[in-house]
């Protein structure tokens, strides 16, 4: 428990909020599962597109929106008596899961889609179903295209324009820890990146509650840059705001998500149904089109036309993955020092 | 010249009253206005001043397809709100009746145990019950939300009741009984219709107050159902989605048209 | 008496928590008479009349009606109409649907015929369909008395029925029920605090002070022969003064005054007394008098025919003295004067201890 | 023993202290539990020995303060005005009032949003005057959160206020007039004393609510104001600290407590001084 990261509270997450002794909402056992998704747009996709097919395979799918973070909390919260039958997260909390215990490798031959999948995806503890490419999107009507994450800190125009985020973002994190690289520092020496923003916070344009709370600053023109994954950059498009991506000089930081099956889980065939659908070419092709525009992990589908615009399937595959274990490491004392330094 | 000071002070008095009494109206209401106006936005973001007037966001938000999870949540969050008024009500109005009636010494020890979710920040209750339940072994639920508002909610229509029990002439129910009417007909007939404006003005309060509810929907509520609080708050900041504003409008309206109704129907001595 | 007609309250007591508000009350009240429980605020009268009604039950004794025992049968049985204190009209129903009320169990052509017998009676037909809000004080008393009347009860109870009008409607109204009660006949126990008013509608009062009955009788009785200090005083006025026994009909007043009686008194020699008189059994006088006591005169006003003279005795005690204006004597303000009294009409009571 | 004439109460009162009493007993009960199990005050004192929580407590009360302060200062003028208005007017300003207490959080939330950011129409006046050198944002500071919220509970102070002066007697202020005050002070020493009383409950429920109205905090507030809602929601659902957490609900209830209790005690003390 001491070793979870902490992560900035935000309104999202508290739609999903840790209980110690949730027991599974009451629905009909047998058939069904209950499955965590990411809420917002992740949570409207996937209950569209993946409910209907889940139902063909003859399971009732609840779609549970819960953060990353709340996922592992609730499931810490309730030993034995799992909440949820099938997790969705990133590496970096796929690496607590793993240490507590709390998800069980999978047996691929349950999973008809498995060899369609590109190797990066096929981990043993669970299908990768999409990766997010992380970089930074600006808006150009008011700014230049930025050369990466120091120009954001070191050339003017972009002061009172950029958003940050505490270190429960995953994506923010990758960029601290990218950052912290740049101006000479290690994942065991954070103090460049802290004295950089310590230094920069007088002009900084707001610091986010959460990632998406960055999007709607963004829409309201109170921010005009901010960390974020191509997956953002596609939904402000959507909605019709001007939004452009940039990769960092130092690489893209990127980050699987995948789908673990909860150890105890009430209903593992329903589980490997769920991750059937998640990874199946047809759901991925509707994925991948807008709102969501989810990078496919399925070889048999194409890069739909707006993930194109931002990545190329060279890009991905030379990403920069960070070192989670490091990360893990330190994320609670990361947090910690992020918090007291911007609370005014 | 001490005239002059007497009518400029008096002049300066009717300018406080009327020119920053009607500033602070407008503050109040501004933004509620605003939120209306935003509404029939015909732009794609929520900038102000809008860029001109449409009505898609009302057509998107009444839209199945599209918006489908609100109305779910909408509905879970009617539901729950529903429940929370019969339930309050049901317990709530014969205490209150009672209570008017009850000796001095047992209602001045009892209203404040009843009175005390009013000034408890319901976030602290939430977090209690949350609590309480898990040590009980059980888990959030419909069951659990509805108490818990019901409980958070209670003393709302328990002050615009009793307010009004206490008012109402005790001899009017024995007038009633020396007519020969029974418990139950003096109840209906004559207890009731007394008590029945604080009866609506507090169910109006208690509605409004669950359906808008966050923490105690929060800690307690089913993950697998989405209330309406919950997800326009996520609504509001994942995007800032023009159905917040369509919404926002449905809500204003209802509100302004049940509080004109409430008005007519017997707020007049509601409060 | 007959027990098997009229109203009979034997034997009540009640309390309130602690504090027993009725000590062994008990009166009667003839079939179709009027009674009027008279007495200062918190003498129990309101509760001896909630107690017949049956709007609380006493702790002991018993309230019977017509032969039945009333004590323990409910409220809502008991067929007794009652007028409340301030009416407690059914402000949501109109005036008649207020006299219906108590008529639920008749069809509703009965029911309508008798509302309307009622409004007819009270004078209130045009009235029928306003709200109770909207009538004046004297036309909600008036449906208020109609609404009791009309479930034909066996008696009639009315608390404080004229106590929220104006002093010239009172009178109006008390001759009215004065009028109704002839015509019906009723059986009918009335509380007022206001003994004129008492005296106007009823022909037997029950004055009644600290829980306790204290007389019984006619007005005429209770002014006359009162049963205690409290009547005497509560009763029209009367003049205190406090004295001392000296011998079988002999008494001296504080201030030496010697009053020789012309019957007897019972009280033993040197026993401390307290010594009544109205202010019409006074005569005043500029010269001193054999068994008048010495006064000052403070002022007179004139009432009609009368004069109401106000003096102050030595030991300070204030006394009220009415006579005819055209005879005696007009003395200056201050002047010694000599008030002898009626010796027939004096009364003597045990030494007023409480000051009341 | 249970009084016939109470009977109909008891199922509300038996409701009360099950599911709202004893939760928040048990809620003091947690509180009291250190990390290695033992019992003790070690959670209050770990919490106001660290000086970055302090300052949220107090950064609370001090928010819950000035919200009461500016909404008392906006609401003189609207209750001044209620006094002199007529009966059709005052039925106005009281739909008026109860309008923003009615609509959803989400909606004055909302609205807000719109209004303080960068592009709303505060920002935007004042830039286009010329009285700032770029477009500013009230969002996410303190200033901006204030104003928000004493719109949000402007009308639990007014409403109490207006009930008392629905019954006030209308004589008293032309008693002072007649008496040979001016305006100002014939309102000031003939009306606002029998206020008072409703002011200072209105100042309980204004200062309770500012504190603990979580969603404005966190929408309009931002990261980088953080209050005690904020802090237990984070000890609970992203630290998981629950005895922790419970222990700063517990002071949240008791700073709240004591000024309710402050404020009760003088109400009666002016009540006292009213007879006098």
């Amino acid at each position: 428990m001491t070793n979870m990261s902490r992560r900035a509270f935000t309104l999202t997450g508290l739609s999903a909020l840790a209980t110690p002794a949730l027991i599974r909402p009451a629905r009909a056992q047998g058939g069904s599962l209950v499955a965590a998704t990411f809420p917002g747009s992740w949570e409207d996709a996937y209950r569209t597109v993946l409910t209907p097919m889940v139902q063909e395979a003859g399971y009732e799918l609840t779609i549970a929106p819960s953060m990353a973070q709340d996922q592992i909390a609730r499931l810490m919260a309730s030993p034995g008596q799992p909440p949820y039958d099938a997790l969705l997260v990133s590496p970096g909390q796929s690496d607590i899961l793993v240490k507590e215990g709390l998800i069980e490798e999978i047996d691929p031959t349950r999973l008809k889609n498995w060899d369609k999948l590109t190797p990066a995806a096929q981990d043993a503890w669970g299908p990768h179903v999409t990766i997010e490419v992380n970089g930074i999107a600006y808006n150009p009507e008011v700014v230049d295209k930025p050369s990466g994450y120091r120009a954001l800190f070191e050339d003017e125009q972009y002061d009172y324009n950029l958003a940050l985020i505490g270190f429960g973002s995953n994506t923010a994190t990758m960029a601290y820890t990218e950052i912290n690289k740049a101006y000479g520092g290690t994942y065991e020496n954070m103090q460049p990146v802290f004295d950089l923003l310590e230094s920069y916070l007088p002009k900084i344009g707001a610091i986010a509650t959460s990632g998406s709370n960055q999007m709607t600053m963004y829409q309201q023109g109170e921010i005009a840059v901010f960390m974020a994954s191509t997956g953002n950059v596609a939904r402000l498009r959507e909605l019709g705001m001007p939004c452009e991506f940039a990769h960092p000089e130092t690489g893209s930081p990127s980050v699987p998500v995948a789908i673990h099956m909860v150890k105890g889980a009430s209903n593992p065939d329903a589980v490997y149904a769920y991750m059937d659908a998640a990874i199946d070419a047809a759901a991925q092709v509707q994925l991948a089109e807008p709102p969501t525009a989810m990078i496919p992990t399925n070889t048999e589908v194409p890069y739909s036309e707006v993930i194109s615009q931002f990545v190329t399937p060279e890009q991905v595959a030379n990403a920069v993955y960070p070192d989670w274990q490091a990360i893990n490491e330190h994320r609670s004392e990361w947090t910690e020092t992020f918090d007291r330094l911007v609370v005014r | 010249m001490l005239d002059t000071r007497a009518k400029f002070s008096t002049a300066l008095y009717w300018v406080f009253v009327w020119g920053c009494g009607l500033l602070v109206l407008a503050f109040m209401i501004g933004p509620i206005l605003l939120a209306l106006v935003m509404s029939f936005n015909s732009g794609s973001t929520l900038r102000f001043p809008p860029e001109g007037f449409s009505l898609r966001w009302y057509e998107m938000l009444f839209d199945p397809i599209a918006s489908g999870p609100i109305h779910t949540a909408a509905k879970n969050s009617i539901e729950v709100a529903l429940s929370t008024v019969a339930l309050v009500t049901l317990i709530t109005a014969p205490a209150a009746w009672a209570l008017a009636r009850a000796p001095k010494r047992f209602s001045g020890s009892v209203e404040p145990i009843l009175l005390a979710p009013l000034v408890l920040p319901s976030l602290v209750y939430a977090l209690a019950a949350l609590l309480a339940l898990s040590l009980l072994g059980l888990g959030p639920s419909f069951i659990a939300v509805l108490i818990g508002h019901a409980a958070v909610f209670a003393p709302l229509m328990f002050r615009t009741v009793l307010g009004l029990a206490q008012r109402q002439n005790p001899a009017l129910e024995e007038a009633s009984e020396t007519l020969g009417a029974s418990r139950i007909r003096t109840f209906l007939r004559i207890s009731l219709p007394g008590i029945l404006p604080g009866i609506f003005a507090g169910a109006f309060l208690v509605f409004m107050q669950s359906l808008d509810n966050v923490s105690v929907t929060l800690f307690l509520g089913d993950p697998g159902r989405t209330m309406l609080p919950l997800r326009l708050f996520a609504m509001l900041e994942e995007s800032l989605d023009g159905r917040v504003a369509a919404v926002s409008g449905v809500l204003i309206l209802a509100a302004a048209i049940l509080l004109v109704v409430l008005q007519r129907f017997g707020a007049r001595d509601a409060r | 008496m007959m027990s098997d007609t009229g109203l009979h309250i034997r034997n009540v007591d009640h309390s309130y928590g602690d504090k027993q508000v009725l000590h062994d009350v008990s009166f009667d009240v003839p079939d179709g008479k009027v009674v009027a429980l008279l007495g200062p605020s918190g003498c129990g009268k309101s509760t001896i009349l909630r107690a017949i009604a049956g709007l609380i039950t006493p702790d002991r004794g018993t309230i019977s009606l017509a032969g039945c025992d009333l004590t323990r049968v409910q409220v809502r049985n008991r067929k007794l109409g009652m007028v409340f204190q301030n009416f407690a009209l059914f402000s949501h129903m109109t005036v008649a649907e207020n006299i219906a009320y108590g008529l639920a169990h008749l069809p509703k052509t009965e029911r309508k015929a008798r509302v309307e017998r009622l409004l007819e009676l009270v004078r209130l037909m045009p009235f029928a369909d306003r709200f109770p809000p909207s009538l004046s004080g004297g036309q909600q008393q008036r449906v208020a008395v109609a609404r009791a009347l009309a479930t034909d009860p066996a008696a009639l109870l009315m608390d404080e029925p004229f106590g929220a009008l104006d002093r010239a409607l009172r009178a109006e109204l008390q001759a009215e029920l004065v009028r109704m009660q002839d015509d019906v006949g009723i059986t009918t126990v009335m509380v007022t605090h206001d003994q004129e008013e008492a005296q106007a509608v009823a022909g037997q009062l029950v004055v009644m002070n600290d829980g306790r009955v204290e007389q019984v009788g006619t007005p005429e009785e209770i002014y006359d022969r009162p049963a205690s200090l409290f009547v005497n005083g509560f009763i029209g006025h009367a003049n205190q003064v406090a004295a001392t026994v000296t011998g079988p009909g002999g008494l001296r007043t504080a201030d030496g005054t010697e009053i020789a009686m012309n019957r007897a008194v019972n009280f033993i020699p040197g026993a401390p007394v307290t010594v009544t008189s109205r202010p019409e059994h006074l005569t005043l006088s500029t010269r001193i008098h054999p068994g008048a006591m010495q006064a000052r005169f403070d002022r007179a006003v004139v009432m009609g025919q009368f004069l109401t003279i106000d003096a102050t005795l030595a030991d300070g005690t204030a006394v009220k003295a009415q006579v005819l204006r055209d005879d005696g004597p007009r003395p200056e303000k201050g002047e010694a004067v000599w008030l002898s009294p009626d010796t027939s009409r004096l009364h003597v009571f045990p030494a007023n201890t409480n000051g009341a | 023993m249970i009084r016939k004439d109470t009977l109909l109460s008891w199922p509300m009162i038996a409701f009360m202290v099950l599911f709202f009493i004893s939760p928040l007993l048990l809620l003091a009960g947690i509180s009291l539990r250190g990390e290695d199990g033992s019992w003790g005050l070690g959670n209050f004192a770990a919490f106001l020995s660290d000086p970055f929580a302090l300052g949220v407590l107090t950064g609370t009360l001090g928010l819950g303060a000035k919200v009461t302060a500016f909404a008392s200062l906006a609401a003189l003028p609207l209750v001044m005005l209620y006094w002199h208005s007529g009966k059709r007017m005052r039925s106005v300003i009281l739909i008026c009032t109860l309008l923003p207490m009615l609509t959803a959080n989400v909606v004055r939330t909302f609205a807000w949003v719109v209004l303080l950011g960068r592009n709303g129409p505060i920002s935007q006046t004042i830039f286009g005057l010329g009285l700032s050198d770029r477009p500013f944002s009230l969002l996410f500071s303190e200033t901006g959160l204030i104003i928000a919220l004493v719109q949000i509970e402007l009308p639990l102070l007014l409403l109490p206020v207006f009930a008392v002066l629905n019954r006030a007697d209308r004589k008293t202020l032309e008693a002072a007039e007649v008496l040979g005050a001016g305006r100002w002070r014939a309102w000031f020493s003939a009306i606002f004393p029998q206020i008072i009383p409703a002011v200072l409950a209105g100042w309980v429920l204004v200062f309770a609510s500012a504190t603990t109205s979580y969603v404005t905090q966190s929408v309009i507030g931002g990261a980088r104001l953080i209050y005690l809602p904020q802090y237990v929601y984070r000890e609970v659902g992203v630290l998981f600290q629950w005895p922790m957490a419970a222990a700063i609900s517990i002071l949240l209830l008791a700073s709240t407590g004591v000024i309710m209790l402050c404020l009760t005690m003088l109400a009666r003390h002016e009540r006292l001084q009213g007879h006098a």
